[in-house]
Formats: structure tokens, C-alpha cells, sequence
């Protein structure tokens, strides 16, 4: 049991890794679409299945194709990834920094008395999920809804990029 | 260390790899990408104690999941869009150029 | 003689799964799950491997029919073997890998997208007994597997350092993403319809007849006709089949992302374009066309994957057939079909779907102002918008010819 | 419960929703913005009507509806609306005045292309004033009051074209907000020592018996009561928002605005707002009278301020020559008067005086707005002159408005309020002080009101604009006519003879006295009165100026003294040369600590560097700069200092954040592992 999930963590958080390190922009954003895959794997492994087809259908689907186009956008050249001039401090900050925070995180969590049993998975279909979503939280849902909505509009009216303004009208 | 616990580490260790590479890279892209891998670690902390944590209610980590999932999406949308805008503006996506609101 | 049909039926109804158990029947518990599963693959891939290397054959002959010449008709008995004689051509050609490309992705991407396709297979229920995978989410898998045909479709036109099949990628990028949208739409009245998302659950929901005439398939209720129409559509576009083939369109785009593919990784290619159209089409005929449901109540001693496949293979002509009249479109207009045709048009259909199944209880007259009022919560809309849609586009003049 | 008193909110809602559809409306929806706000002001006049007479069927009781808001941690947050005659009068005063300026103002700002922008800026300010009217929580009260802030500083800076509005703008939204710093402390500390900051809620609000004791016995160093410390930090917020003496000098530059902006900051809304805060808290304020250990007493404080405001902004008045900052500096001295009384104790006559100073100080505004429009925005009283002939409502109506500040007696509102006050300081115990300088003030003001009466309309035109001047039309002249009407017939309501307004206010029925008894004070100030008259009317009404160069009397008398006074008293170049480049040291302290903890050592020396060279960058300009010029520039220099912290880098924040989270999660596991 434990082993799967030692897979997949070792997996995604491999493929992470590497996709944050590399210089290959392209080959980044790829890897990170598998260690999505790998999330969407543990949901799986934990039983969350609608959420891991969900966590499939958005981020490889959907979120890594957005991040393809942006990157087909906004680059000079095909070679334009290279590796940021002098970041070497920076990258060595940045790495201390994460491996505080993983420390503290984890001291956190090994030092905490968490429930040890491992329970039976909670059984939720999709008619149960989709009433769930219908109580209490709806209100949330309408309000995702219209933010996602929002958020679409918003992106399009960003990245379409601005008319010139006229110089009579005030700032 | 319970099956929990274990799930609580491997999401802590994702978030720190996000972190650092959200610190660590300077192009934009791959910040919004590291971000979005903070994100997932907080989802996989939803899942493990909606599976280990104490029972509630049948489906809450699986709805908290989906909401936040919808939020990544939107997220992932309107920073892509204005890491374009900043490239319109200055024709570069690395974030150290794209300082200059400060003044 | 009905008695004798149905148990006849009944043993044909079962044969593949006997056929499996006594295969398996002798194995202990796990290696037998193992077992049945690497059986279902197995039969799969030979199944519509084999469709596939008809479907090329059947596609070129038909296509020959349609522009008034024979088609391939050399290699054995009405070039019946032509597909061999393409396979054999295919793995025994160069494969050129050029010097600029990735090469590693130029390698992973007909590979996955073929492995994406194949996924797509699991969740299709062929027959009464024959589910693969029986999952709760099982439509939700179905799209989340194909979402990653984009990826590798973009890795092609990536890999291959061509500008045409960067440009190919982003098209089909454009494309795939704009298509994605109606496509899910147009399942989710069926989902509102039978309130599941496992495909098993659907196609269960639409058994039935009435007045032991008429199925209850979904195609048959005024939102799921239209549903349908969308679903072909996208789904047509989803697998860059003409008149969406655009990410590979010779005239413009020489091959758009399989220009750098050559040999077994362009049959590959291939190979994968066929079997996302079956997927896709099974999906259909799940979604729509009661799944493996016998059209009339007097041919239900057909076995049911008779059924299924007979509707999975018209619909596949109607592919065939429909790349053989239209002309492609240009890149605006199939955005533009999408995003201000299919999409409204869809969610109009949700509204039409919710009302239909609020509405289940009206009898009598009221069926009438039911149908009625349904057909025309379909139509207007589809009117308006398609006149909004067809706005400028008229008979083309040639003025100076 | 009257359900009036339920939807009390309703008074300010309205003009809220104005503000909105005015923000909604495009630049042509000139119609809609304004047709939209005065309808709110309408409808929140009548609410205030039926509000005002709910209130005054029962004086003495404070009727009031609290609501849950949210819950905090340690119990509920609940927020509340409060109905008694107080802030009944208060809610009418504003609603019809703000009702009568915005009339005003569709002639006035006619040719502005930001009509709309204008009008939703109005109600809402109108809309915060409101609230702070009716809230029952102080809490709800600051918001409201942070929220009048924000719309003073959009409307003083609504001609942000101009660079002087913009300076006046951030001047005055800076000045308060040190006052507001005050007044959230004074709130926070109340919290902590009470638990609540609802003013009336069955025997647990801050303003009921039981809890004042406790606070007026918790005494801290040197027996200090605690309430007095609040007491005082809650005036800090006041003399903030109506410019008393060391915060005065914002109001000035507030001129920079719209007139009708002014006339509304001056007489209804935000300079009301400080001393209606006061009089709301005052039995906060009075609770350590009781205590005579206690080495001070908030309300000697609240005098003391008062009376040098009053007589500061009198004698700084005399040597204007902006007719629009003549009646600002006279604002400030009259809400010296208004914090003079409430520092005497009586607030009712403070309350009194500041509702017939609304009616009479919107009309000298909108009366100088109208002289304003009609001169082609000429504000120079040196260059107006002889506007007597061709525009005789106005001066009908700016004369009444003059009488009325200056108080001239029996017929006029201002005299009597002003001797409410008079009578009040002159039975204050501990000193006589207050009294002598209200005296002196009455003077001053007769005296400059004369000035500014003669040297608008008597004598000849000195300048083409004064020359082609003409009558306004009505929409202008109707609302100066029904506030001078007001400002003649307000007077009557709290004549000694018949204290009808104090009694309601107290809610004690307070006995009538003959107009003798005292009478030697009011005969006093009559006296006074007719010299501030007479002297200006020697001064400068018998000869007029001649032309518009030619030098003033007091000037010709004492040079080095008016300048001094035309100088403003040097306060700005006084802050500029103190508060400012303490400011801007405190910045570039606050720069400096911010590299050196995580930039580095080379960020070190660097902000070792700016912070140097800043430093004698401030030494270098400090003093050039004149006017408020140099406090805005020293202010805008803090931030500059201030914004070096702000890199626009948005890892450096998340580094930080990381950083602080790590720093945090250790101190709070050690905390467990112990």
C-alpha cells in the first residue's frame, strides 16, 4: 500500500524536480504535466477517483495546453531558454529557503499525533458529490462559477492587449 | 509514521519543491508554474486527511479539492494572460525586468 | 420460436465472456483479475487494430467511389490486402529524424498520442457483458485520457524543428482547445438526463422502447438530437478529421506536424487519428445511440456487440463520407464555430434538457406542448445563431473571371 | 421597536446607492448621476424628518438596533444604529443642506466634463457623513469616518489636473489620517478595557454608567484616568477631521476644491463630524470630572485647544486676501468655538452653534461660489469689488450669511449660539480664560467679515472679470436664499428666553432665563460686535480700494505682523521644518532596517548611502520650500524613502514570506515541544 504511494511521490515529486531545474522550458512545462498525472495518480491511489480525472482533465488538459501557448507567445526564439544569467545565489537561496520550509513542514507534521488507523476509504459516487456540491456549499459553487467566468473574461480582455488612448481623456 | 503522515510529508516536500523553484527561476512562466505546483501540494493535504483525517462529511475534501482546482484554473488563466501583457510591454517574461512599478 | 431465440441469443449474448472464463477459469485470484485484463487488451488492440487497417482501405476505396475512380484495387482480391502492403511499406521505411529536431520528444509523440487514444478505449461498454473498466467517472475519463492527445499533437509540431508544423501545433492546439469545450457540453445534458457519469449506467438508461417501437435512445428526444449533432460535430473537429483538418493541411501546411515523420512513427501517427475516431464515435453511440441497445424489441436476439459494432461502423462511414463532400474551413471560421455557434448552442441545450426532464411527468395533450415547445427550444436558437453565423458568407463572385 | 429605528440605515444606504449609480453612469449620464444623488438626498431628508420627530417624542432615550456583523474569535462583532435628538438634528442638518449644495452645484460644476464623476463623489461623501452620524458602534462610526476621509480627499483633488489640488488633496487626507491614528488607538485601547465598542447597548455599551465608572476608576500612571487617555485619543481623531489648532492646516488648502465641495466640508459634513464626535462621546470624555486627583482633565484639554483654534483662525482671517480662505480660516475658528464649548461642558451649546454655523457657513460659501461663478473663478478679493449692483441676491443673501457669523445681535442665528457659548465659558469653573478669548474672537470676526463684505461688493470693479460679472441663475440663488432663511430663523430655536433645542438635545428640560439675567456678558458683546463692525467698516468701507494694487490699511499699519498673518502663522514651513524631516528620518530608518534585513551587506552600505545622502538632501531643501509645498514634498520624499523597501519583486516578497512562515512554524513548535 505504502509502496504505491512511495512510487508516485517519489514520481511526481522527481519529475517536479527535474522540470523546476531544467533549461528546456518546453521540456519543463511536459514534465510538469506528468507530475500533475502523478498527483492526479495519488488522488487515485486514495480514492478520490472523480477528483483525479478532474486534477487530469484541468491540468494536463486544460492549464498545461494555456502555459504551451503562452510560452509559444512570448519567446524571441526557439532558443530563448536559456539558463537565467547569474541566478547561482539566488538559486542557493531559494533552495535553502524550500529546504527550511520542507523541514519545518515535515517536523511539523511528524511531531503532531495524527490518526495512525488507516481508516476505510470514505465512499463518494458522483450522484453523492454532485448533491453535496447542490447543499451547503452551492453558494460557493455559483461564486466559482462567475470567478471562473470572470477570470476568462478578464484573461482575454489582459492578453488581447490595449487600444491607444486618446490623449483627451484624462489619466 | 502513519499512511496520513506519510501523505502529509510528500504534499510538504511538493510545496517546498514548488516554493523553490517559484524563487529560484526568474521566467515568469515557470514562477506561475511553481506556484501552481504549491497549489496542488495544499489539494493532496485536502485528499489525504479527507481519506485518514476524522470522519466527516462523505465528500468535503473531494468538493474542497474541486473548488480549488477551479481556482488554480482561473489563476493559471490571468497570470498567463498578463505574463503576456508584460511581454507586450517589455519583450521579456523574466521577472527581475518586470520590476518596474517600483518608485 | 421466441423461447429458442432468447436462449440462443443469450448464449451468443455471453460467448465472449465464457470463452474468457474458460481461459481463466483456472487461475487463482489476483493473476486471474491480472489475466482477464491483459484478455480485454489484448482483444481490444486486435479488434481495432484490425478495424483500422480496414477503415484506411474502406476509407480510399470510398473516397475513390466518390471522385469516380476505383481506389486500390491491386493487392489481392479487391486490394483487400492493400493495408498489409502499407505496413509492411511503413516499417520498413527510413525513419528520418532531422538534425535540429528533439529528438526524444520527436520520438515520444506519436507514442503517446496513441497510448492517449488507446486509453480512451477502456471505459466504452462493446456489449451487454463486455465493460472493460467499470468506473463511477467513466465519461470524465474518457475526456480527461483524450485531453492528453493535445499534448502529444503539440509535441509533434514542436519536436520536428519545422516552422510549418509549429505553426501546425498551434493550430491544432487552437483547435483542440475550442472543441473541447462544446464537446463536454453536449454529454452534459445526458449526464443531467440519467444523473451518472459511468457509461454502463447510460447506455442502461436508455433501454426501453416505447410502444415496443421506438427506443429510448437519446438521439430520440429533441435536446439529445441536438446534443448529438454537436457531439459529431466537435468530435470531428477533436480528431482533425476534414473539414477541421487544418493542423495537417497539405495544401497550406505541407503536412502541418507530421511533416517531419516518416515510416513507423507516421503510421503510428495514423493509426492513432483512426483509433481517436473510434473512440470517440463509441462514445457516441454510447452517449446517444443506446449504447449496445437493440433498435427494435424483435432484434434483441441479435447479440449486443453486434449491435454496437454495426453502429460504430455507420458512424464511421458518415466520417468517411463526410471528408469525401466538404471543403475545409479557414482558421476563423472554425473558431468561430465553435465559439459563437456550438458553445451557446450547447448550453441553450442544457436549458432544453433540464426542462425535459422536469417535464417528465406531463401526459396526455401536454406531451405535445412538451415536444413542442422542446423542438423549439432546439431550432430558434440554432436558427438565430446560424444565421448570425452565416452573416457575409455568401454565393462567392468572381469578378474579374 | 419603531421599525424607523431598524432601518435607520437606510438614511445613509441611500445616498450610498447614488454613489454608486453616479460611479455606474458614463461621462454624458450628466442627468442620471445627478437626478440620482439629489433624489437620495431627498428621500434621506425625509427619513431624517421622520427620524427627528421619533426622537424628540422621547428626548432623554437613546433608541437603537444592534446587529451581529461577524464572529471574532472571543465573541460577536455587532454594529448598531442609534436614533436620539443628538444625531436626529445632525441627520437633518446634513441631509438638507447636503440636499441644497448639491442643488447648487448642477449650476456650479454645469461645465465641468467630470459631472457625473462629481456628483458620485458627493453622495458619497454625503453618505459617510451619514453613517457616522447614525452608527451606534464606534467601530462602525470609524469606518464611516475613515470613509468621509477617502471622499474629501477625491473631492479636494477632483481638479487633480491642478498640482495644488493634488497637494491639498494628499495634505489634508495625510493630516487627518495622524489625527485617525489617534482616534484607532484611543478605539483599540477602549476595546481592550471594555470588550465592546457598541455606544449604547443595554447597560454594556461604552457610553452607559456602569461601564464609564470602570473606566473613569481604572486609573493609570501618575492617576491618570484611563478614561481620559481614551478620552484624548479620541480627540486627536477630531481635532484631525475639524482642523483644530496643531492639524489646522489642512482645512485651508481644502480650498483647492470645488466651491461647493468646500461649502460642504466647511458647514455640513467633515468638519461637523469632529465635534458631533466629540458631543456623541461626551459622557466618555466628561467621565473623569468626577475624579479631582486626576492631574487633567480631557475636557480642560479639548478647551484649551478650542479657544487657541478659535483665536488663531480669527486673527490669520484678518490677512487673507482668497475670499474662499478668509471663510475657511473662520471656519477654523468657529469650530474652535464649537471645542471650546464642548471643552466648558456644554456641549448642547456646542451642538447648537454648530448647526446654525452649517446653515450660515454653506450660505457664505455658496455664496462666494456664486460671486466665484459669476467672476469667471476670480478669487482675489483685491481684484473683485462693486459686485454690489449688478449681483444683489447674492449680496443680499452673503450679507445675511456675514451678519450671521459675525453675530449681530437678537435677529441673526449666529449671535445667539454664540452667546450660548459665551455664557457657558463664562460659568466654566476652573478658568476664565476661554471666555476672554472667545470675546476677543468676536471681535476678530466682525472685523473680517466686514473686510471681506466690503471688499467684495462695495467700491468699483478692479478687474475685467468683477466687471462683466452677472446674477447667477436660480438653480444657484434659490438654495441661498432658503439657507439664509435658515441661518436668520435657526437662531430662535435656542434663545434663552426659550431653550427649546438645548432642552431637547439634553433631554432635561432646562428653565427659561430673562434675556437680563447675564446680560451684562451679552451687552458686552454687542459692544464688541459693533467695534469688530465699526473698525472694518472705518477700514475699509468707507474708502474702498481703489485699484487692485494699491495696499491694504492694516497692511499699510503693520506690515510685519500681516504678512506674518498672511503667511498662515508659518505652520506649514514650521511642520515642514520638524514633523516633516522627523518623518522622512523615520523613513529612511524604516528604509534602512528593511535592506539590512535581507539584503544583504551590500544593501547594507547602499542604504547606508541613500539614507546619508537623504538625510542631507532634507537638511539642503528644508526651509527653501515655502507654503505647504514643503511638508507635501517632505511627505512625498517619506514615501519615496518608504516605497525603496517595495523592490517590485515579487520573489523577494515571497522570499520573506517563506522565511517569516519558517521563523513562525519554529516558534510555534518550540512553544509545543515545551
Amino acid at each position: 500500500m505504502n509502496s504505491v504511494l512511495a512510487l508516485i511521490a517519489l514520481a511526481t515529486i522527481g519529475t517536479a524536480v527535474t522540470a523546476l531545474a531544467g533549461r528546456n522550458l518546453l521540456h519543463s512545462v511536459l514534465l510538469f504535466a506528468v507530475s500533475w498525472a502523478g498527483i492526479a495518480a495519488f488522488f487515485l491511489w486514495s480514492g478520490a477517483e472523480f477528483a483525479a480525472f478532474a486534477q487530469a482533465l484541468v491540468y494536463i488538459g486544460a492549464i498545461s495546453m494555456a502555459v504551451l501557448f503562452a510560452i509559444l507567445l512570448t519567446r524571441h526564439s526557439r532558443d530563448d531558454f536559456a539558463p537565467e544569467p547569474a541566478l547561482a545565489g539566488r538559486a542557493f537561496a531559494a533552495v535553502l529557503t524550500g529546504t527550511a520550509v520542507a523541514g519545518v513542514l515535515i517536523w511539523a507534521v511528524a511531531s503532531s499525533p495524527l490518526a495512525a488507523a488507516p481508516s476505510p476509504v470514505p465512499a463518494v459516487t458522483v450522484r453523492s458529490l454532485g448533491w453535496q456540491l447542490m447543499g451547503p456549499p452551492a453558494a460557493a459553487l455559483l461564486a466559482t462559477g462567475v470567478l471562473l467566468t470572470v477570470a476568462l473574461i478578464g484573461a482575454v480582455v489582459i492578453a488581447a492587449g490595449e487600444r491607444p488612448s486618446k490623449p483627451g481623456d484624462p489619466p | 509514521m502513519s499512511p496520513l503522515q506519510l501523505c502529509l510529508a510528500f504534499s510538504s516536500v511538493l510545496f517546498a519543491v514548488g516554493l523553490a523553484g517559484a524563487l529560484a527561476r526568474s521566467n515568469a512562466i515557470l514562477v506561475l508554474l511553481g506556484i501552481e505546483l504549491m497549489l496542488n501540494a495544499a489539494n493532496l493535504n485536502f485528499i489525504a486527511f479527507w481519506r485518514y483525517g476524522p470522519a466527516t462529511s462523505p465528500s468535503t475534501g473531494v468538493i474542497f479539492v474541486l473548488f480549488s482546482i477551479a481556482v488554480a484554473a482561473a489563476e493559471a488563466a490571468v497570470g498567463l494572460a498578463l505574463i503576456i501583457a508584460i511581454y507586450r510591454h517589455q519583450r521579456s517574461i523574466r521577472l527581475p525586468e518586470a520590476a518596474r512599478l517600483k518608485g | 420460436m421466441s423461447q429458442a431465440a432468447t436462449t440462443n441469443a443469450s448464449f451468443l449474448e455471453r460467448a465472449p465472456v465464457l470463452l474468457r472464463d474458460w481461459l481463466t477459469g483456472s487461475l487463482p485470484g489476483p493473476a486471474r483479475w491480472l489475466a482477464n485484463a491483459l484478455i480485454a487488451i489484448v482483444a481490444i488492440l486486435a479488434v481495432f487494430g484490425l478495424l483500422f487497417a480496414f477503415l484506411t482501405l474502406a476509407e480510399r476505396k470510398i473516397l475513390g467511389r466518390v471522385q469516380n475512380r476505383p481506389g486500390p484495387n491491386r493487392t489481392g482480391w479487391f486490394g483487400l490486402l492493400q493495408p498489409f502492403a502499407d505496413g509492411i511499406k511503413m516499417l520498413t521505411k527510413e525513419d528520418i529524424v532531422p538534425r535540429s529536431a528533439d529528438p526524444f520528444l520527436h520520438f515520444l509523440a506519436p507514442v503517446a498520442l496513441l497510448g492517449f487514444s488507446i486509453l480512451t478505449f477502456a471505459v466504452i461498454p462493446y456489449g451487454r457483458y463486455l465493460a472493460p473498466v467499470e468506473l463511477n467517472a467513466a465519461v470524465l475519463y474518457f475526456f480527461a485520457a483524450g485531453s492528453g492527445a493535445e499534448l502529444a499533437v503539440f509535441m509533434a509540431g514542436w519536436a520536428s524543428h519545422n516552422k510549418y508544423s509549429l505553426l501546425a501545433a498551434m493550430r491544432a492546439l487552437a483547435q483542440l482547445i475550442s472543441y473541447e469545450l462544446p464537446l463536454l457540453l453536449s454529454f452534459v445534458p445526458v449526464a443531467l438526463a440519467t444523473g451518472t457519469l459511468s457509461t454502463t449506467g447510460i447506455v442502461a438508461a436508455q433501454a426501453g422502447w416505447r410502444w415496443n417501437l421506438i427506443p429510448h435512445w437519446f438521439v430520440f428526444t429533441p435536446w439529445g438530437a441536438a446534443a448529438f449533432a454537436i457531439f459529431m460535430v466537435s468530435a470531428l473537429a477533436e480528431s482533425n478529421r476534414s473539414p477541421f483538418d487544418l493542423p495537417e493541411a497539405e495544401s497550406e501546411l505541407i503536412a502541418g506536424h507530421l511533416t517531419e515523420y516518416s515510416g513507423f512513427k507516421y503510421a503510428l501517427f495514423f493509426m492513432a487519428e483512426y483509433f481517436g475516431i473510434c473512440a470517440l464515435s463509441g462514445m457516441a453511440v454510447t452517449l446517444f445511440l443506446g449504447g449496445w441497445q437493440a433498435p427494435l424489441p424483435a432484434l434483441s436476439f441479435i447479440p449486443s456487440y453486434v449491435w454496437f459494432a454495426a453502429k460504430l461502423l455507420a458512424l464511421l462511414l458518415g466520417f468517411i463520407w463526410i471528408r469525401a463532400t466538404l471543403p475545409r474551413l479557414r482558421i476563423d471560421q472554425l473558431t468561430r464555430l465553435a465559439w459563437k455557434f456550438l458553445v451557446p448552442l450547447a448550453l441553450v441545450n442544457l436549458g432544453t434538457a433540464a426542462f425535459w426532464s422536469l417535464t417528465l411527468g406531463w401526459a396526455g395533450p401536454l406531451q405535445l406542448v412538451r415536444w413542442a415547445l422542446a423542438l423549439g427550444l432546439v431550432a430558434v436558437p440554432a436558427l438565430l445563431l446560424g444565421r448570425g453565423l452565416s452573416a457575409g458568407i455568401g454565393p462567392r463572385t468572381y469578378r474579374y473571371a | 421597536m419603531e421599525p424607523l429605528v431598524a432601518h435607520l440605515w437606510l438614511i445613509p444606504a441611500l445616498p450610498l446607492l447614488a454613489a454608486a449609480i453616479g460611479a455606474l453612469t458614463p461621462r454624458r449620464g450628466r442627468r442620471l448621476a445627478a437626478g440620482a444623488a439629489i433624489a437620495a438626498m431627498l428621500g434621506s431628508l425625509i427619513l431624517s424628518c421622520l427620524a427627528l420627530h421619533l426622537a424628540l417624542a422621547a428626548p432623554s432615550a437613546h433608541l437603537y438596533c444592534n446587529f451581529f456583523w461577524f464572529d471574532l474569535g472571543n465573541g460577536p462583532v455587532r454594529l448598531g444604529w442609534l436614533l436620539d435628538p443628538l444625531n436626529g438634528f445632525m441627520c437633518v442638518m446634513v441631509s438638507l443642506i447636503g440636499l441644497l449644495i448639491f442643488i447648487f452645484s448642477i449650476g456650479y460644476m454645469e461645465g465641468d466634463e467630470n459631472f457625473a464623476r462629481f456628483f458620485c463623489f458627493m453622495s458619497l461623501f454625503a453618505a459617510a457623513m451619514l453613517g457616522v452620524v447614525v452608527a451606534n458602534s464606534l467601530l462602525l462610526l470609524f469606518i464611516c469616518w475613515e470613509l468621509v476621509g477617502l471622499a474629501s480627499y477625491l473631492l479636494i483633488g477632483f481638479w487633480f489636473q491642478r498640482p495644488a489640488a493634488a497637494a491639498a488633496a494628499k495634505k489634508a487626507f495625510i493630516t487627518t489620517r495622524i489625527g485617525d491614528i489617534g482616534f484607532l488607538l484611543g478605539l483599540v485601547w477602549l476595546y481592550d478595557a471594555t470588550g465592546s465598542l457598541l455606544l449604547y447597548d443595554g447597560g454594556r455599551g461604552v457610553l452607559e454608567a456602569g461601564v464609564l465608572g470602570n473606566l473613569a476608576t481604572l486609573t493609570l500612571t501618575g492617576g491618570l484616568a484611563a478614561s481620559t487617555a481614551i478620552g484624548l485619543l479620541i480627540f486627536c481623531g477630531a481635532a484631525g477631521k475639524s482642523g483644530q489648532f496643531p492639524l489646522h492646516v489642512w482645512l485651508p488648502d481644502a480650498m483647492e476644491g470645488p466651491t461647493p465641495v468646500s461649502a460642504l466640508i466647511h458647514a455640513a459634513t467633515m468638519v461637523a463630524a469632529g465635534v458631533f464626535l466629540i458631543a456623541r462621546v461626551y459622557p466618555l470624555v466628561s467621565a473623569d470630572q468626577a475624579l479631582a486627583a486626576a492631574p487633567i482633565h480631557a475636557l480642560s484639554v479639548v478647551a484649551a485647544i478650542g479657544s487657541v483654534t478659535a483665536l488663531l483662525g480669527a486673527a490669520i482671517a484678518v490677512a487673507q486676501f482668497d475670499l474662499k480662505r478668509v471663510l475657511a480660516f473662520s471656519t477654523v475658528s468657529q469650530l474652535g468655538y464649537m471645542m471650546l464649548a464642548l471643552g466648558v461642558g456644554s456641549w448642547a451649546a456646542a451642538i447648537f452653534h454648530l448647526l446654525t454655523h452649517a446653515f450660515f457657513k454653506a450660505l457664505l460659501f455658496l455664496a462666494a461660489g456664486s460671486v466665484i461663478h459669476a467672476a469667471h473663478h476670480e478669487q482675489d478679493m483685491r481684484r473683485l469689488g462693486g459686485l454690489r449692483g449688478p449681483m444683489r441676491v447674492t449680496f443680499a443673501t452673503f450679507a445675511v450669511g456675514m451678519m450671521a457669523l459675525s453675530g449681530v445681535p437678537f435677529l441673526f442665528s449666529g449671535f445667539w449660539s454664540k452667546e450660548a457659548i459665551l455664557h457657558a465659558a463664562s460659568r466654566w469653573a476652573p478658568s476664565q480664560l476661554p471666555l476672554y478669548v472667545g470675546l476677543a474672537g468676536v471681535v476678530l470676526t466682525a472685523f473680517y467679515m466686514t473686510r471681506l463684505l466690503c471688499e467684495l461688493f462695495m467700491g468699483a470693479p478692479r478687474s475685467p472679470e468683477a466687471a462683466h460679472a452677472h446674477e447667477s441663475p436660480a438653480v444657484i440663488t434659490v438654495p441661498l436664499i432658503v439657507l439664509s432663511v435658515g441661518a436668520v430663523a435657526l437662531g430662535f430655536l435656542g434663545t434663552p428666553a426659550w431653550p427649546w433645542l438645548q432642552s431637547r438635545l439634553t433631554g432635561e428640560a432646562i428653565p427659561a432665563r430673562s434675556l437680563l439675567e447675564g446680560g451684562g456678558l451679552m451687552a458686552l458683546s454687542i459692544v464688541l460686535v459693533a467695534t469688530g463692525l465699526g473698525a472694518g467698516w472705518a477700514l475699509y468701507g468707507r474708502r474702498p480700494r481703489a485699484s487692485a494694487a494699491s495696499a491694504d490699511p492694516l497692511e499699510a499699519a503693520a506690515p510685519g505682523l500681516f504678512a506674518f498673518l498672511g503667511a498662515r502663522m508659518k505652520f506649514d514651513e514650521l511642520y515642514a521644518a520638524t514633523l516633516g524631516r522627523l518623518n522622512a528620518f523615520a523613513a529612511a530608518l524604516a528604509d534602512f532596517l528593511d535592506r539590512w534585513v535581507w539584503g544583504g551587506a551590500v544593501a547594507l552600505l547602499a542604504g547606508l548611502g541613500e539614507f546619508t545622502g537623504s538625510v542631507n538632501r532634507e537638511v539642503d531643501e528644508a526651509g527653501l520650500n515655502t507654503g505647504f509645498n514643503a511638508l507635501s514634498e517632505r511627505i512625498r520624499g517619506a514615501g519615496r524613502a518608504y516605497s525603496r523597501a517595495q523592490t517590485g519583486e515579487p520573489q523577494g516578497y515571497l522570499r520573506t514570506l517563506a522565511i517569516a512562515f519558517v521563523v513562525l512554524a519554529l516558534l510555534i513548535l518550540m512553544g509545543a515541544g515545551r
